[in-house]
């Protein structure tokens, strides 16, 4: 069993924190992680709870591979209800802080209620305890980490904190961990500083070593290493460009989101690409990328670290940003970018510093402050509002100075801290707002990948391309190619899609993973770590288990099927170059098929028959 | 050629080792006046503990190691005196040793304080493997032991018997606990470790007199200021004297300790001197001082072999450096850990968790340091000090962040982007 | 005839000597097709993965037929994934 | 012929990989707070450096053991430390000055790099050859070492000040 079999529970109102065993009958339902904290969620809480009040719980989940030698087993996920959506939240992270919270012996942290005061968690293989967070509230997560650094004299405590942003009521901040790595979706942030925890501290000196069959596993992880080193995209790709070498990519086939989604190709995306990190620059001769780094017991290495011109005006007086740090990932790069029409890298790199210094999900606030950019142009928001930012496409001090603002939570960053969902309803045009359920695109326009429509419009926590990520299928030509200009086959695909993640964001394990393993490679590590007899094909049913659960709440707390829906832009305006030029996206052609796959009503709900199959 | 080693300690010992890899040939006499093998003073807390037997403490664990090497060991022999005009030494049988060069390792003696009744059954140093067994038997569960000084010995010392379980107090003279090892922080900070732990622990404050006992206990130790503890044994730890006793009449220069030079001589040509008994150069201070540390005794036995045996190797000095397990919690002290005139330091205290770090510096190099609760890659500050490593901007973050010793070193002995390291 | 070329990510290393960036015109004749030129560059089979003409793929048994135009863009990648 | 462990903190990405296999291979258990090797991450250089035993010549570690605990492997040239014969004592962790002998609070006794004798578990599990086992005369290992022990070996006195 790689389960540590230990939960913490933390009652805030009360100040206690007390271990529990882990419930083990879900654990061989819902595997760990994503699907395991759900179950725990949906059971304890009311699906129409707000998600800011103490009735809201928040879960910092591992899975059973988190804290092992299998590849990418470092991730933890946040699960909670979403202030941005009022649906499931659930994010997922990288960094050390899931390995060390397992480490520690720990399955799960589960805060309830809300703390009088600030506090954090100091969590030292059995030992926990609640300290008030006097010092650090008011503090961004980078001046977090080093004054608890400092005040706990121990470099190798992990730490995963909001910054000011979540403090202020930002509804999409994140929680970061590890300075750079973050659950970043949804407003995970939002609710743990609701609670008043700024930070969690960890540190693991118990490690793992229960696992089932250690051969076994130490073999089937070797064998699924060489896997990823032999696979071109994460053997090769992926670590030299990071996923950032689809920003040519993808406006190539004109699928860029630009311009709040006006267009769809950006005529500076190679300015802001992967290829573009490596260009030395003039200043100083240096590249913007520094170098690739990795998660815990991550052998792909995709992520990138960054510094920004010395001399660029973002940071001339502020030498506090002239270092390395996590730098662009090609969704941050997008939202930041294209979607506002700038082409300066490191007013976007700057940009995504400021996401992580202070805990700010960059495809949220990069894609309101889009929208807030098309509203300015269209003069409903004014000079006055901005407080003197000219908010035009294209300007990169504009987006710098949002940046500041947003993740103080000062000025019209507190209206940027909305999203663009309340944002354009505030100013009168909610049809700009380009969300699915009050939750910001990600960097796929869907007219352009027809599938990722359907993606976007039935995931589970608003929109999103780590559910179902078709575009390994429709662009990438992974596991196969389809075309990603047609409907037809994609209600199948992005159901399998959905259910395989559902399967890997259970694990412990990274969904990059799988643009070279299948749920083939998956199984024989899991089962070798777990009791359970872990077969694809029950993985696969976890998956599909684990989605209708979070289905199964959504639509208690009043997300219905109506809500699986597109913007209009999106599904009425034409894009206007490029191979999709002329088309829209074809959602109801693809949805039908989709609920009936999945044994859903045409309104989109499970019937009792399928929820009995799968045992929700 | 032919090497006399008086004392089978590790200094004794280690030289013993290194005359025969450096000269084949010599003959090599190591005379002990215990009568054990070549044992750790080192060791004997854990053998107080229970966990490791007598054997557990020997210097050399096979029995026939000193033969295989050709190396002639006298144990329960002592000497009697120095004939440098002659070249011989004296046993206490009466009977003479011949030497070319001659290695004092005598070591040191526990000091015995002037305090009234100090000579009395139940009061013994814990220095000898002979005490340590007779406390062994003697300091039982719950039963009432008063340990006499918190310096270093006495704080190992301190570890051994709280964990037998007896009832201990512990009487200091200083203000704090270790007064020559740590500075009021840390030394503070340990007093409050061992009082939480169940240790009384009296500073500022001495025994006056040592009483025969009531309460059916066999001592008491009456305090400063007139507060008596029962006590079933006494236990001394104040301070270490070497041992050089022998030397009257021999012409070697004794100091605090034996004065040797840089090739390890005494003042009387082919006597040399190591360990415990020797006053050696210091790394830190460049003066010659006393240290009586392991560490120490091994450098001093090596040097002092590689200059009998005839090669010409200074002594650069070796740094004063000692670490210690106080019940579960562990400190360490290096170099100048006071700190020099006109130097930064830096100092980080999380006392809730027992953890603290000083470190001082001179301009941007480090001399000194003190880690409690840390022990995660220690020694580099040893290597840090050792190198006289400038750390150039690292001077800074160390400052700031003063647990990023290992990452201060790497990236000012290493370049971090380009070289290949080999291990 | 001008053709667009576009190669990223590693088969930069690829494009003619000289190319800055990532992307260059090529001259080539009549009903070149896109295989040819992709033999012409050098690009191993594995390695010619997306392949794009103004932004449709071209499935790897269409390339020996797929004849190129003037003004079309040429664009191809390795095998490539972000997220 | 002797073998050595390289360490190329270039190739480092971080990923404790190295850590992981060490302290499955010598404890049983995935816990990088145990291994003997250990990676350091400079943030604010975007670098990182995997680190262990250098296996020096000098070895402090060994000549400071009170009780001879550690020895040196014919085989390998790896000291090691004999469980059975550690005392805890900790003298080594201070004595060695590449600060790469670690106390283990759980076992009362010290740990460092054997080096697995002589089929090194980080090697085998880096993913970026960042830590390799290879020949050690090929790659001027005795010269490497020579480096390593000098960069902490007392400096001569024209430094070292005093008499």
């Amino acid at each position: 069993m790689s389960w540590a079999g230990k939960i913490l529970r933390v009652n805030l109102n009360a100040g206690t924190v007390t271990p529990e065993p882990l419930n083990m009958e879900w654990a061989m339902q819902y595997l760990g992680q994503r699907g395991l904290a759900t179950k725990y969620l949906v059971e304890e809480t009311d699906p129409k709870v707000d998600p800011l009040s103490p009735d809201n719980k928040l879960i910092m989940a591992t899975g059973p591979l988190t804290g092992t030698m299998a590849s990418t087993g470092g991730r933890y996920s946040v699960i909670t209800k979403g202030p941005l959506t009022g649906a499931i939240a659930c994010s997922n992270s990288g960094g050390f802080f899931g390995a060390e919270l397992k480490h520690a012996g720990w399955d799960m942290i589960i805060f309830e209620g809300r703390s009088p005061k600030p506090v954090y968690l100091y969590v030292e293989d059995d030992h926990a305890e609640l300290i008030p967070a006097d010092e650090i509230w008011g503090k961004s997560v980078w001046e977090t980490d080093q004054i608890l650094h400092e005040k706990h004299a121990d470099p190798l405590i992990r730490i995963a904190a909001v910054g000011r942003a979540a403090e202020k009521g930002c509804l999409y901040a994140a929680i970061v961990n590890d300075l750079h790595r973050a659950a970043g979706r949804s407003g995970v942030g939002t609710v743990m500083a609701s609670k008043q925890v700024k930070a969690v501290v960890v540190r693991g000196t118990k490690g793992i070593s229960n696992i089932r069959d250690p051969e076994a596993f130490e073999e089937v992880t070797e064998a699924a290493k060489k896997v990823l080193a032999e696979n071109a995209v994460t053997g090769e790709g992926l670590p030299k460009y990071g996923t950032q070498v689809l920003m040519n990519v993808i406006n190539e086939i004109g699928a860029m989101p630009t311009r709040n989604m006006r267009d769809v190709q950006f005529e500076g995306a190679s300015k802001i690409s992967g290829e573009a990190m490596y260009e030395p620059r003039e200043s100083d001769g240096k590249p913007n990328l520094v170098t690739n780094g990795a998660c815990f017991g991550c052998t792909i290495a995709c992520g990138r670290i960054s510094t920004i011109d010395p001399t660029h005006f973002t940071i001339k007086d502020k030498p506090q940003y002239r270092h390395a740090s996590g730098g662009l990932e090609y969704e941050a790069a997008w939202a930041l970018g294209s979607d506002e029409g700038i082409d300066d890298l490191d007013a976007l790199t700057y940009a995504n510093f400021l996401c992580n210094e202070d805990g700010l999900d960059p495809i949220s606030f990069g894609a309101t402050v889009a929208a807030a950019m098309e509203l300015y142009e269209m003069g409903v928001i004014t000079r006055e509002d901005t407080g003197g930012i000219e908010l035009k496409f294209g300007n990169a001090e504009a987006l710098a100075r949002c940046a500041e603002l947003t993740a103080r939570g000062e000025g019209f960053g507190q209206v940027l801290g909305l999203g663009s969902k309340r944002l354009c309803e505030k100013y009168g045009h909610p049809d700009l707002s380009m969300t699915v359920k009050g939750q910001e695109f990600p960097a796929y326009d869907p007219r352009g990948i027809q599938g990722m429509g359907l993606a976007y419009a039935t995931s589970n926590r608003g929109a999103c391309h780590l559910r179902g990520y078709s575009v390994a299928s429709e662009v990438l030509g992974i596991p196969y190619k389809t075309d990603p200009l047609v409907t037809e086959g994609k209600a199948e695909l992005v159901k399998a899609f959905q259910d395989a993640t559902g399967a890997v964001d259970s694990s412990g394990l990274c969904v990059f993973t799988t643009f070279a393993w299948t749920l083939e490679d998956i199984a024989p590590q899991i089962d070798a770590a777990c009791e359970g007899n872990w077969t694809p094909e029950k993985l696969q049913e976890v998956g599909e288990r684990v989605w209708n659960l979070e289905r199964k709440y959504n639509i208690e707390a009043g997300i219905t099927g109506k809500y699986d829906t597109l913007p209009k832009r999106l599904l009425k305006e034409a894009a206007k170059t490029g191979p999709a030029k002329g088309m829209a996206n074809r959602l109801d052609e693809m949805l039908p098929e989709y609920y009936s796959l999945r044994g859903w009503t045409p309104d989109g709900v499970p019937t009792p028959e399928t929820l009995q199959r799968l045992g929700v | 050629m032919r090497h006399l080693i008086i004392g089978a300690g590790p200094a004794g010992v280690i030289a013993a080792e290194h005359l025969r890899e450096t000269d084949p040939q010599a003959g090599i006499l190591l005379i002990g006046d215990e009568p054990e093998p070549p044992y750790s003073r080192m060791a004997l807390p854990y053998y107080l503990t229970g966990n490791i037997d007598e054997r557990g403490t020997h210097l050399r664990k096979s029995a026939d190691h000193f033969d295989r090497l050709g190396i002639e060991l006298r144990t329960g022999t002592r000497v009697t005196a120095i004939e440098p005009a002659d070249k011989h030494v004296r046993l206490e049988d009466g009977r003479e040793e011949a030497y070319d060069r001659l290695l004092l390792a005598t070591g040191s003696s526990p000091a015995t304080p002037p305090i009234p009744g100090i000579e009395q059954e139940g009061v013994t140093p814990c220095w000898t493997l002979e005490q340590g067994r007779a406390i062994a038997s003697g300091a039982r569960p719950d039963s009432p032991v008063v340990l006499l000084g918190a310096g270093f010995i006495g704080s190992i010392v301190l570890e051994a018997l709280a964990r037998r379980g007896v009832e201990l107090h512990v009487v200091e003279m200083g203000d704090r606990m270790v007064p020559r090892m740590m500075n009021e922080t840390a030394g503070g900070l340990l007093k409050e470790w061992c009082e939480k732990k169940g240790v009384k622990v009296h500073v500022s404050t001495r025994a006056t007199a040592i009483q025969s006992g009531r309460n059916g206990h066999r001592l008491a130790v009456e305090l400063e200021g007139g507060e008596v503890l029962d006590a079933d044994l006494v236990i001394t730890a104040t301070g270490v004297r070497p041992n050089t006793g022998l030397l009257e009449g021999s012409g070697v220069q004794v100091d605090q300790g034996i004065l040797i030079d840089r090739n390890m001589q005494t003042s009387v040509e082919g006597i040399y001197a190591a360990g415990d008994v020797a006053q050696g150069r210091d790394f830190s201070t460049g003066e010659y001082s006393v240290q009586a540390i392991q560490p120490t005794a091994a450098e001093h036995g090596r040097l002092a072999a590689l200059n009998m045996a005839g090669r010409n190797v200074p002594h650069q000095g070796t740094l004063n450096m000692n670490v210690l397990d106080t019940l579960g919690l562990i400190s360490s002290s290096f170099g100048l850990w006071q700190g020099v005139e006109g130097g930064d330091h830096a100092e980080l205290l999380n006392r809730p968790r027992y953890r603290y770090v000083n470190l001082q510096f001179e301009e941007d190099r480090l001399v000194g340091g003190t880690c409690l609760g840390l022990t995660e890659h220690i020694g580099v500050l040893h290597g840090l000090i050792q190198s006289r490593l400038p750390l150039g901007v690292w001077k800074e973050r160390l400052m700031q962040d003063p647990t990023r010793l290992m990452e201060a070193y790497l990236a000012c002995t290493q370049s971090l982007s380009a070289c290949k390291v080999l291990h | 005839m001008k053709l667009r070329l576009k190669l990223y990510a590693t088969l930069g290393d690829y494009l003619p000597s000289g190319v800055r960036g990532h992307e260059t015109t090529l001259d080539i004749g009549p009903e070149t097709t896109v295989q040819q030129v992709i033999d012409r560059l050098g690009i191993p089979e594995e390695q010619a993965h997306l392949v794009l003409v103004d932004g449709v793929y071209v499935e790897p048994q269409a390339r020996s037929s797929r004849v190129l135009r003037e003004g079309e863009v040429l664009a191809i990648w390795p095998p490539v994934a972000g997220g | 012929m002797l073998k050595s462990l390289a360490l190329e903190p270039a190739k480092c990405t971080g990923c404790l990989q190295c850590e992981l296999a060490c302290s499955w291979e010598n404890e049983a258990s995935f816990n990088p707070s145990k291994s003997r090797i250990r990676v350091f991450t400079f943030h604010e250089e975007g670098r990182f450096a995997p680190y262990t035993c250098t296996q020096c010549a000098e070895a402090w570690c060994l000549h400071a053991c009170p009780v001879e605990a550690i020895v040196i492997n014919g085989a390998t040239g790896a000291k090691e430390v004999i469980e059975d014969v550690c005392v805890g004592c900790k003298v080594c962790t201070i004595a060695c000055p590449f600060g790469t002998v670690n106390y283990n609070h759980d076992t009362g006794k010290v740990i460092k790099c054997d080096l697995c004798g002589g089929d090194p578990a980080c090697a085998r599990a880096c993913p970026t050859e960042a830590i390799t086992w290879v020949d050690a005369d090929q790659t001027g290992y005795d010269r490497m070492q020579a480096w390593a022990a000098r960069s902490v070996e007392s400096i001569d006195a024209t430094q070292g000040g005093g008499a």
